[in-house]
């Protein structure tokens, strides 16, 4: 099959990219629940997996695309300790809200 | 040989002081005493073989020891020149000097500190020495403020007393003053001839073509502003009085024989410089008669005999620098020998009166002492006519040459001097009325020991006075031997001798007049009525200014002291807490600024991320933006 | 040997001082800084033989640090002030008690290092670290051994530490930049650049900055009384009398060659600040209550005559600059241990407390006299030959620079003889006051003898450090 | 590669020693074992080799970066054996985790290709997560671990999205390739923003201004043993990392070619003061020491930071630096380990008449503190001097004279402590004299003099 991408054009999966990323981000700065704001980091990263795709494609090159499964392999690796650090807040405090997390500071 | 004589000179002294300060405590007061005396007898004795030597060879001995400043373009040797000056002034001062350790040693014998006394007064003859055999500027100054720290320790030798401590501190910071103007002086001149050497500089200075007349006048003036402090001129001369805290034997040597005429010799060594430097004379001069009426007027009203004595000290010595200013040095040399005679016989007669009433000085409480010490009235007595003026007492001639050399270079400067002597000669003889006459006003308790005392101290006095009789002497008008012997030390004629016309003798006459007048008013006021000084409160008009010496001490504390020490408090209190307070403002400020930062640290991750992004954001754009 | 040989000898001195435990510790800090003293003496006599005693090794090789020490007759005169001073300095402390005496002594030893090393340095870098060497000793002097309250002290030694660093920084700044300049750190190397006259303006500044705190001269004086009088009086005397005279000589070797056309060209203006010191330092020296902070601002008074004395840049203000460093360095010890002598009966610095102590102590009272007198700089005292050349080099820039410095003839007659006055004149004392000791005596004894020796025959000094003073003018006036 | 290999394998043999009940041995034998890569590492001195199709490089520069990293680690290990003395079973967990960490370190600064510094830095980054929360019972830990979890991954989120930008510009991962063609001519804006991004997402790492927020409370909050890994090992290692893609991808050249070199210089000389700057500020208040190290070592980021702006040249000071700033910091953080071990907090009032009680350890950290404030004799001091010295060259003056000013200020918070063990008295007595911490502090501190006085042992490395 022919290169996709000459009929839609990289800048525009760029874009996309660009746009879910962000939407990550704002997920993260404005979300308090602290599952919500892993979940948006995932969307960052999804972003950037997609993007990373769409680049192997317009490269005519497979990295792009193993790199996706380390990525997503360390985003587990990652969630996993996040999630089991969020477990034993929970168990402390009874919340897991990220509000609650500014005893230090100053 | 001339360096051990000149060293054996020196140092015999500076023996006597070092023996008495380690040993004298234990070696008992009498033998401390005679050390200190022998050793300044030693010294006098090799003075005389020096005298003997200069008199025959008739020119001086140039003796250095080592290298001891060197800056680059003067180098300044540590040597000593024995010439007619420096071993005339050893004459008096070493002869002098021996006397009065003699006297002392009978006047101090009471006191526990002795040996310090004497260690002190033998210190003070070293450094006398030193000041008057230097061979350049740098080891007078040496002399200079030995000697003043010598007066420093003897005028504060009792030290319990704070007055008298204070007395001592002024007398050394306002000769400070003058040394202050002496070396600016050196400097001047070293930096002018590259010498402080008195034979260099004088082969320098008479050679010179186109020389820098204003410096050198300046130069002049500042040697003459040390020679005020040395020698209580005006304005300088408030120190003198308040020294009469010391023991008697030191007013009489340090503070009118000997110290007191450093400023004289030094003015005389340096003859060549002054007499370039005309506008300084004038100034010498005018200074020299104010001072001496200046002082001669509060003299009229103390009541304190020591303070007399100081006061009259003070308007001798501007009589000198008035002989000094027209240029007559061999005059002022003259005054200078005559004036030690017979000051410090009136200074030691006054001794031994304050030690017959042990340690009354005021003379309101005396009186009537002519039968219990007749040695010591006979003795005071000559020397008040000595310094009187009155005829064939050697104060006549010194005082009546000083007065025609006045006459001859200005008449308003004459009036001020004889009107000076005619002063002299009333509270002098003021003074003897009030001691030796009419009965004894002091307490019955004092009444009873009152005795003459020991020979030990008459001795000194008699000799004294022979001396102040005879001493004139070695100068008489007409045919001088002193103008001769000095003739080598001045640049120009030795000062035109006064072949004895009319006008001198109508001039010797006036003279003679005025002092016997004085001594007239005295005995009217104080033996015919007898009227007696009144006690301080009703002193009132004009002899109360007097009395309180114009109030100069209250305007120079108000003027000088005061303000140094408001300034000083002002620099404690304001500028130095200013300057810390303003460096550690800059910790307070930085740890303010952290203060804040805290609370940016808030510990909200929300915070945190949105700065975090901020950051990012920033970053990029401004890359875009550059592009 | 060479010159390292003292420092060695003074560095091994330090640790064996501190191993060997409290009870030793004063004597072996003695006995080793005696040992330095005669090694720096028998040096002297190789130098002045006209053997080699300089060292030269490189040490690191990029940037390219080399340890370099060179002993000129300067050097080595700043060296025997120390090597002649700490001996005295230790053994006037016999008297006292310290707690953990051990670290006390071996910090004083590191500190006696570190200010030689200073003096002998001719490595810029080098020289910057012995200079920061000797700061960190005194810091812990004075704070751990130091008296009055504590929170005070604290506050005291902090600001000067910071205070002298923040200058040093700078220097090193300088020294960086001049390195990029010549490529090496070397003296010699650096005195070849000739540099901007901007360039110069700058780096004198950044030199300035470090030697007028340090020194100091005013307005950056504000550390000095407190430190002086918060320190033990073993701390003060090294501050005084040797620390002190870091900052001069460094200006004399440093500041001075290195930016001898900003030298020339802002020469009054620190003239001017030296001399305004001199009458800032005698007038707040009047109203002092501590007799410690009075002291202080009278070395105040002096270091701003001699710094003075070392801008006019001629031979004579340079060579009186080092003799009156020399002098005052031992004056200002011996009247900081009078202070101390006072302490240790009186348990007081306050002059109002004491008074009526010469009746009850003779012996004290001259030596203190003499001492007192030598630092108004009597003639026949070794201050007077510093003071009068000194004095003599400004009247040459400008008479009344000679004037204005002049007065602390007179200033500093008042205020110490009121001192003298108030602490030891006076209707006798009720407390008791024993003569000095044996200890003390000899002390005093030595520091008076050295006085009145070189008074009267300076010599010996003037020659040893006249040429080295010439090679520096020469690079001073080579364009 | 050997090295990484044998540390890997180093760290399974811990797990393994714990299924094998041999918790003693664990400390001294992983000790040995590190010091054998230590020997691994140095035989592969010298010797540029890259494996498995340029994965690993290895260089000069890997090699010197992995020894220090390994010295860190077995000072770490050392303390760990008192650390965490009261909960034994989960020691093998904790060493073992540090050792992979130091696998992930090594990758980090011999990476030949983006996805093999990905992993590193996600190691490196997931093991800290691990031990910042390893308190677990704690609150403050707790949170510590989240806030750099949310963090970290939020940063590494940002790496990987610069990766990404990166490899759609040049199209490739591997490091020396994109070296070669960062110098062509028409590069897409793309390249320089994913640069951006990758060093931004280092900067966190590193913990400069404005990315550092994270630290403080995060130092503060972990486990103590933990703060002093985060800010010796991993700091070093994030600077010495952010080094590497600066000047392995041949940024600067590439930068200039599109004249964005100006640009960049501006960006790191305004970040490497505000870090330094309000590194120094912050701290001057701090009570709680860790915390007030953070700042310091927010303030030494700064002064890192300074290298970037001398890439070609600056890698031995950079060495030097890393290495001087990190002893130092393991001499304090033995010290504060000793005093705080039975505190729940580490306030300055801990080490009142520390002086007094236990002078040896006091003036240890007098020593690591001069270090860090830069008087001579101590390695901060030639750090600073060496990275002043290089910066001038380079002509950047201006940001000397703020540093200098810089570690004016910091003297002050460094005295803080000073004082506060020397002039106040002791509030506790404290007993034991445990001979690993003992021994770490010594050794660690006499590392540090011993390169200062020899500076050259290892500025000569990369030089």
């Amino acid at each position: 099959m022919g290169n996709i991408l000459n009929q839609i054009g990289i800048e525009n999966y760029i874009f996309l990219s660009v746009v879910l990323f962000c939407i990550g981000i704002f997920g993260v700065l404005y979300r308090r629940n602290a599952i919500i704001v892993f979940m948006s980091i995932e969307i960052m990263l999804n972003a950037v997996n997609l993007l990373f795709v769409a680049f192997s494609t317009y490269h005519q090159d497979a990295q792009g695309q193993v790199f996706v499964f380390f990525s997503m392999a360390v985003a587990a690796a990652e969630v996993a300790v996040g999630l089991a650090i969020l477990v034993s807040i929970f168990r402390n405090i009874g919340s897991i809200s990220i509000d609650n997390l500014k005893n230090l500071k100053g | 040989m001339d360096t051990n004589l000149a060293l054996i000179l020196v140092l015999t002294p500076l023996l006597g002081f070092l023996v008495n300060v380690f040993f004298g405590k234990s070696l008992g007061k009498t033998a401390s005493g005679a050390i200190g005396t022998v050793a300044v007898a030693i010294s006098f004795v090799v003075s005389l073989l020096l005298f003997n030597q200069i008199t025959s060879t008739g020119k001086g001995i140039q003796v250095t020891l080592f290298d001891w400043i060197q800056i680059s373009n003067l180098k300044i040797n540590l040597g000593f020149l024995l010439d007619q000056l420096s071993v005339l002034w050893l004459l008096f001062v070493t002869g002098i000097g021996s006397l009065i350790h003699l006297y002392s040693i009978s006047y101090m014998h009471d006191d526990e500190n002795m040996h310090k006394f004497f260690a002190y007064l033998n210190l003070f003859v070293f450094f006398m020495i030193t000041l008057v055999i230097g061979s350049n500027l740098l080891v007078l100054f040496i002399g200079w403020e030995g000697v003043g720290l010598c007066s420093y320790l003897l005028i504060g030798f009792w030290h319990k007393n704070q007055d008298y401590n204070d007395a001592a501190k002024k007398a050394f910071i306002m000769n400070r003053i003058g040394d202050l103007g002496l070396l600016i002086g050196m400097f001047i001149i070293g930096s002018m001839f590259s010498t402080l050497d008195y034979a260099t500089l004088k082969t320098a200075i008479t050679g010179a073509t186109n020389l820098n007349l204003p410096l050198l006048s300046l130069a002049a003036l500042c040697l003459f502003i040390g020679a005020c402090g040395k020698s209580a001129q005006i304005p300088l001369y408030t120190w003198l009085p308040d020294a009469m805290a010391g023991p008697t034997p030191v007013s009489a040597l340090i503070h009118a024989a000997t110290m007191v005429t450093a400023g004289i010799f030094m003015v005389t060594r340096l003859n060549f410089v002054f007499d370039l430097a005309h506008d300084v004379q004038n100034v010498i001069a005018i200074i020299g008669a104010i001072t001496s009426l200046v002082a001669a007027t509060i003299g009229l009203v103390q009541t304190d005999i020591k303070k007399v004595l100081a006061y009259s000290t003070v308007s001798q010595l501007g009589l000198m620098f008035l002989a000094l200013g027209f240029g007559a040095y061999e005059v002022a040399v003259f005054h200078v020998i005559t004036h030690a005679f017979f000051k410090a016989c009136l200074f030691l007669g006054s001794g031994s009166v304050i030690h017959g009433l042990h340690g009354e000085q005021d003379m309101r409480n005396m009186g009537g002492l002519r039968k219990a010490m007749p040695i010591t009235f006979w003795t005071m007595l000559i020397s008040s006519l000595a310094i009187s003026g009155v005829p064939f007492f050697s104060g006549f001639f010194s005082k009546d040459e000083i007065l025609l050399t006045a006459f001859h270079h200005s008449i308003p400067l004459y009036v001020v001097g004889s009107v000076a002597s005619i002063m002299t000669a009333f509270y002098m003889f003021r003074l003897m009325f009030l001691t030796f006459f009419k009965e004894f006003r002091g307490t019955e308790e004092q009444k009873h020991h009152l005795h003459e005392s020991g020979s030990l101290i008459t001795i000194p006095l008699i000799i004294l006075a022979i001396l102040a009789t005879f001493g004139g002497l070695i100068s008489l008008p007409g045919n001088s031997w002193l103008n001769h012997y000095l003739a080598p030390l001045f640049t120009k004629v030795a000062g035109e001798e006064h072949h004895l016309g009319t006008t001198e003798y109508t001039l010797m006459g006036v003279a003679v007049l005025g002092g016997l007048l004085g001594i007239l008013i005295a005995y009217i006021k104080y033996f015919k009525q007898d009227n007696f000084p009144e006690s301080d409160e009703n002193i009132t008009g004009l002899s109360k200014v007097l009395y309180n010496k114009y109030y100069v001490d209250e305007v120079y504390d108000a003027v000088f002291v005061q303000p140094i020490n408001s300034l000083s408090k002002f620099f404690r209190d304001y500028i130095e807490t200013g300057l810390s307070a303003l460096v550690f403002g800059l910790g307070k400020v930085t740890n303010e600024i952290a203060f804040q930062g805290k609370r940016l640290q808030s510990g909200s991750i929300g915070l945190y991320l949105f700065v975090f992004v901020l950051g990012m954001c920033a970053i990029i754009s401004y890359i875009f933006l550059a592009q | 040997m060479n010159v390292s040989t003292i420092l060695i000898i003074l560095l091994i001195g330090a640790f064996a001082t501190y191993f060997s435990g409290d009870k030793l510790a004063s004597k072996v800090a003695l006995l080793f800084s005696l040992a330095a003293l005669g090694c720096s003496i028998v040096l002297l006599n190789n130098y002045n033989a006209g053997e080699n005693i300089s060292v030269i090794n490189s040490w690191i090789t990029q940037p390219k640090i080399s340890f370099a020490l060179n002993a000129d007759g300067l050097g080595l005169a700043m060296v025997l002030l120390t090597a002649a001073l700490t001996p005295i300095i230790i053994f006037s402390s016999f008297g006292n008690e310290y707690k953990n005496a051990k670290a006390f002594y071996g910090l004083i030893l590191f500190m006696a290092f570190a200010m030689t090393g200073t003096f002998l340095a001719s490595d810029g870098l080098l020289y910057y670290i012995f200079w920061e060497l000797a700061l960190v000793p005194i810091y812990f002097i004075a704070l751990i051994w130091g008296n009055g309250d504590a929170e005070e002290r604290r506050k005291a030694v902090v600001k000067f530490f910071i205070y002298t660093l923040a200058g040093s920084l700078f220097m090193l700044t300088a020294f960086i930049y001049l390195y990029t300049k010549a490529g090496s750190f070397l003296i010699e190397d650096l005195y070849k650049l000739n540099l901007s006259a901007f360039e110069q303006f700058w780096i004198f500044l950044a030199f300035f900055l470090a030697y007028a705190i340090k020194i100091p001269i005013i307005p950056f004086h504000t550390w000095q009384a407190n430190v002086y009088q918060k320190a033990p009086t073993v701390g003060t005397m090294l501050l005084s009398g040797i620390m002190l005279k870091m900052g001069l000589y460094s200006v004399l070797r440093w500041q001075l060659p290195l930016a001898p056309t900003a030298a020339k060209e802002y020469m009054y203006i620190f003239i001017a600040l030296g001399i305004a010191g001199v009458i800032y330092g005698s007038i707040v020296a009047l109203r002092q209550k501590d007799l410690k902070k009075l002291l202080a601002y009278s070395s105040l008074a002096h270091v701003g005559l001699i710094a003075a004395a070392s801008y006019t840049l001629t031979l004579d203000g340079l060579r009186g600059a080092v003799l009156q460093m020399i002098a005052h360095g031992f004056v200002v010890v011996g009247l900081f241990f009078a202070a101390e002598v006072i302490f240790r009966r009186y348990e007081t610095r306050n002059i109002a407390e004491m008074g009526g102590i010469r009746a009850q102590s003779p012996k004290f009272t001259s030596m203190f006299l003499i001492l007192v007198l030598a630092s108004v700089a009597l003639p026949s005292t070794f201050n007077f030959v510093g003071e009068f050349t000194v004095l003599y080099s400004l009247s040459q820039i400008n008479i009344w620079f000679a004037i204005l410095g002049g007065t602390t003839i007179i200033l500093g007659a008042y205020y110490m003889l009121r001192m003298f006055q108030h602490v030891m004149l006076g209707e006798t004392n009720s407390k008791a006051f024993a003569d000095v000791t044996l200890n003390e005596g000899i002390s005093f004894a030595v520091i008076i003898a050295v006085l009145l020796f070189f008074g009267f025959y300076p010599k010996p000094i003037t020659d040893l450090i006249t040429p080295s003073l010439e090679t520096i003018l020469q690079v001073i006036n080579k364009n | 590669m050997n090295t990484l290999i044998a540390i890997t394998g180093l760290g399974i043999f811990c797990l393994l020693f714990e299924i094998l009940n041999l918790r003693k041995a664990i400390v001294p034998f992983t000790i040995l074992g590190l010091l054998g890569v230590l020997a691994i590492n140095f035989c592969e001195f010298g010797m540029e080799q890259s494996y498995y199709n340029n994965m690993i490089t290895v260089s000069k520069f890997s090699t010197s970066f992995s020894s220090l990293f390994i010295v860190l680690t077995i000072f770490l290990v050392a303390l760990s054996h008192n650390f965490y003395h009261n909960h034994p079973t989960k020691i093998s967990d904790y060493v073992a985790i540090k050792v992979f960490l130091l696998a992930g370190a090594v990758a980090m600064v011999s990476f030949g290709n983006l996805a093999m510094f990905f992993l590193g830095i996600e190691i490196l980054s997931i093991a800290l997560y691990v031990l910042a929360a390893s308190d677990r019972l704690n609150i403050k830990s707790n949170e510590a671990g989240m806030k750099y979890f949310l963090m970290g991954s939020f940063a590494s989120g940002i790496i990987l999205f610069g990766i990404c930008l990166i490899y759609g510009a040049m199209g490739s991962f591997d490091i020396s390739e994109i070296h070669e063609s960062a110098l062509s001519a028409e590069l897409p804006i793309w390249f320089p923003i994913g640069m951006i991004l990758v060093v931004i997402g280092m900067l966190f790492k590193v913990a400069a201004v404005p990315f550092h927020f994270w630290a403080p409370d995060v130092y503060e909050g972990s486990p103590a043993l933990t703060t002093a890994l985060m800010s010796t090992l991993a700091k070093v290692v994030a600077i010495a990392t952010l080094f590497k893609l600066v000047s392995g991808m041949n940024l600067i050249a590439s930068l200039d070619n599109q004249d964005l070199l100006h640009t960049f210089e501006v960006i790191v000389v305004v970040l490497s003061i505000a870090s330094m700057s309000v590194g120094n500020i912050m701290a001057l208040r701090q009570v709680n020491v860790k915390r007030m190290l953070a700042f310091s070592g927010i303030s030494h980021a700064g002064f890192m930071l300074m290298t970037l702006l001398t890439v070609s040249a600056s890698a031995g000071v950079l060495l030097y630096y890393t290495a001087a700033y990190a002893l130092s910091g393991i001499a304090a953080f033995s010290v504060i380990l000793y005093v705080c071990r039975d505190h729940d907090n580490e306030d300055i009032t801990n080490f009142h008449g520390l002086g007094k009680t236990n002078p040896l350890l006091a003036a240890i950290l007098t020593g690591s503190l001069l270090s860090m404030a830069g008087i001579p004799i101590f390695s901060g001091f030639f750090a600073k001097l060496f990275l002043f010295n290089q910066t001038i060259q380079a002509g950047y003056i201006g940001l000397v004279i703020v540093a200098v000013i810089n570690s004016i200020i910091s003297v002050g918070y460094y005295f803080k402590l000073i004082l506060a063990m020397y002039s106040k008295e002791p509030n506790q007595e404290r007993t034991g004299r445990p001979f690993l911490i003992y021994a770490t502090a010594v050794i660690s501190i006499a590392l540090n003099i011993i390169i200062g006085l020899f500076p050259s042992l290892v500025l000569d490395l990369l030089n």
